[in-house]
């Protein structure tokens, strides 16, 4: 089994290149691999905890919490989020809260890296 | 090296993948970028689809648009995102997201 | 001021960003406007479709099951249902290689309105007699 | 003297057609104009209080108030703010909340219309 | 149609330019758009600028690319967001950012 | 595992989005990076600019009076004096007639390293020796 790394920076609703990077970290995950994502840019604000599911709007809080119970560890750029006006005590538990060196370190453990860029 | 890029964009904006050398090259067309496997323009097929004999693209990506396997291009590998997982860590060393 | 005109243009694909899904659900809106309005006040939009905006308009979308989210194509049944004209170019579904049978329709919704095919000068002519055009 | 009606859909923090909604709206406000924003899709982000200003990130924060100190009218799509986890106590005051008509009736109102999309 | 256009990219992906017909139309270069009048592509100007003689570039995004106002091509007028304001108000009915 | 290279390749052009700067920011991290690893294991990024990316390297950016925020030049500048390699494409600074000497250099805060310019087959090198490619 091998470990991969996800840095995902596209914002959360409704851009598909933040499905993606969930959706490839769920399959992954479960085939037994060890998966990280790295939050940055706008996809920090995912992280915000009491997000309302209306079907009109994709939204992210229920689809991490269940990468978390899955063992998928995730962590948010904090300057990225906090400049965004969302604290700590604000977000979805278990989340970490890192700075950028966090994403680099996870590289160095990684077999495989997918950087997803764009807004 | 053996590079896997996913293809998310039916007009990409950068030149990258023209240029890049790869001793395999795979293109997994996700997003719009399923459009290079399903249409063509002007009755043109997408001239990506010459650049390597390693295509897949993304099921979940094709219905969610109205499109139907039936209308990929038989070059294409249709794979789902299970397989995905699998071409990423068994056929390719290194992933880029163009 | 009476009515106002605006043209709403969808010229880039569906399920990337949001924006062009919000063109549409943004249209719609023009059916509870007048609360904000004076009396005899209204809005017309026109929903148009150009370009690779054309792509989001083949029947058979299968968002809720896949990404959780309602498709592009049931939000535009919902403006045939409410009378709001969707015009796409047609131009631009044979550029693509897009039959007029894929496009959706709201039959089943008992709607009287379809989408209407119409080549790139009516859609000009929708530009041309808009207070305001929006682009997205 | 006319009006204007800006809708912003692209997002906070360094995307720059964000920037220009607002520094135009200032321009236009300046000179006397009547200006109202509508704010939808991931702008809605940037009503958010409390956005530490980091000198490598930009916020949005402290030119909305100077914008609402001027007469700006700002709006939020309330849905698309409330997806993603944002509630209206978390919001800058004296910023709107309102649904999709709220921009229409500004378009109905306005000389001139400005809508910027992207992301 | 009095048509004021917002160019915000290098490369468009839409054509919607090439399509319009306006009684007048006029370019406001800003963002990404502004190299439009300041750079030649292998020594070729942008073909833009040969759309209509009323050109503008927004100044403030000139400058925050490290560029300078004699860079910018003489066809096109260097203008600031107050200009801009004026331009919108006095000499198009209509505005569209592409 | 001692030591891992990574390619960071920008390729779209500063001032739009935020990713293309988040490249810089992010390539600069691996500095502190090993705080969080075991002794004796490093990551070496190489920063490449290639195709629009290179047009965010021109000196002389006044984002900090125009929006706000730090420029660009000065990320740049800060790569240079925490020793990191900075590659620009030569063929794309040539298409689109940017001069050498208007690159940013660090000269002034007393940095040794210079942006290097390299025909695109050495970014290639840096491809195909790193474990790991990360496109902004």
């Amino acid at each position: 089994m091998g470990t991969l790394t996800i840095g995902c920076f596209p914002s959360i609703v409704g851009n598909m290149g933040y499905d993606f990077a969930l959706k490839l970290a769920d399959a992954a995950v479960s085939k037994g691999h060890k998966v990280s994502i790295w939050f940055s840019g706008n996809a920090t604000v995912s992280v915000k905890a009491h997000q309302k599911h209306l079907k009109d709007y994709s939204t992210a809080e229920k689809y991490l919490q269940a990468l978390l119970a899955k063992g998928v560890e995730i962590c948010t750029c904090e300057a990225c989020t906090v400049a965004r006006g969302i604290q700590k005590t604000e977000g979805i538990e278990g989340i970490q809260w890192n700075a950028m060196h966090w994403y680099l370190a996870k590289i160095h453990a990684a077999d495989r890296v997918l950087q997803i860029g764009g807004e | 090296m053996k590079l896997g890029v996913f293809v998310s964009d039916i007009n990409l904006t950068v030149d990258t993948l023209d240029r890049l050398k790869a001793d395999k090259l795979g293109l997994i067309l996700v997003q719009n970028g399923v459009y290079h496997a399903t249409s063509k323009v002007n009755g043109k097929s997408s001239s990506l689809l010459d650049k390597t004999p390693n295509l897949y693209v993304l099921s979940e990506d094709v219905t969610i648009r109205g499109l139907k396997d039936t209308d990929v291009d038989s070059r294409v590998k249709v794979v789902n995102y299970s397989d995905v997982v699998d071409l990423m860590f068994n056929d390719y060393d290194q992933i880029a997201w163009l | 001021m009476g009515d106002v005109k605006c043209a709403f243009i969808v010229q880039k694909p569906q399920y990337k960003g949001e924006t062009s899904r919000l063109a549409i659900t943004h249209a719609i809106a023009y059916q509870t406007v007048e609360i904000l309005l004076e009396d005899g006040d209204t809005v017309t939009p026109k929903l148009c479709f150009i370009g690779e905006g054309v792509l989001g308009l083949q029947k058979g979308q299968n968002a809720m099951d896949v990404y959780g989210i309602t498709s592009t194509e049931s939000h535009v049944k919902n403006c045939l249902l409410v009378d709001l004209n969707v015009l796409v170019c047609k131009e631009d579904l044979d550029k693509y290689g897009i039959s007029e049978d894929s496009l959706p329709d709201a039959d089943d919704m008992g709607a009287d309105m379809k989408i209407q095919v119409v080549p790139f000068s009516e859609i000009q002519k929708v530009l041309d007699e808009s207070q305001h055009v929006l682009f997205f």
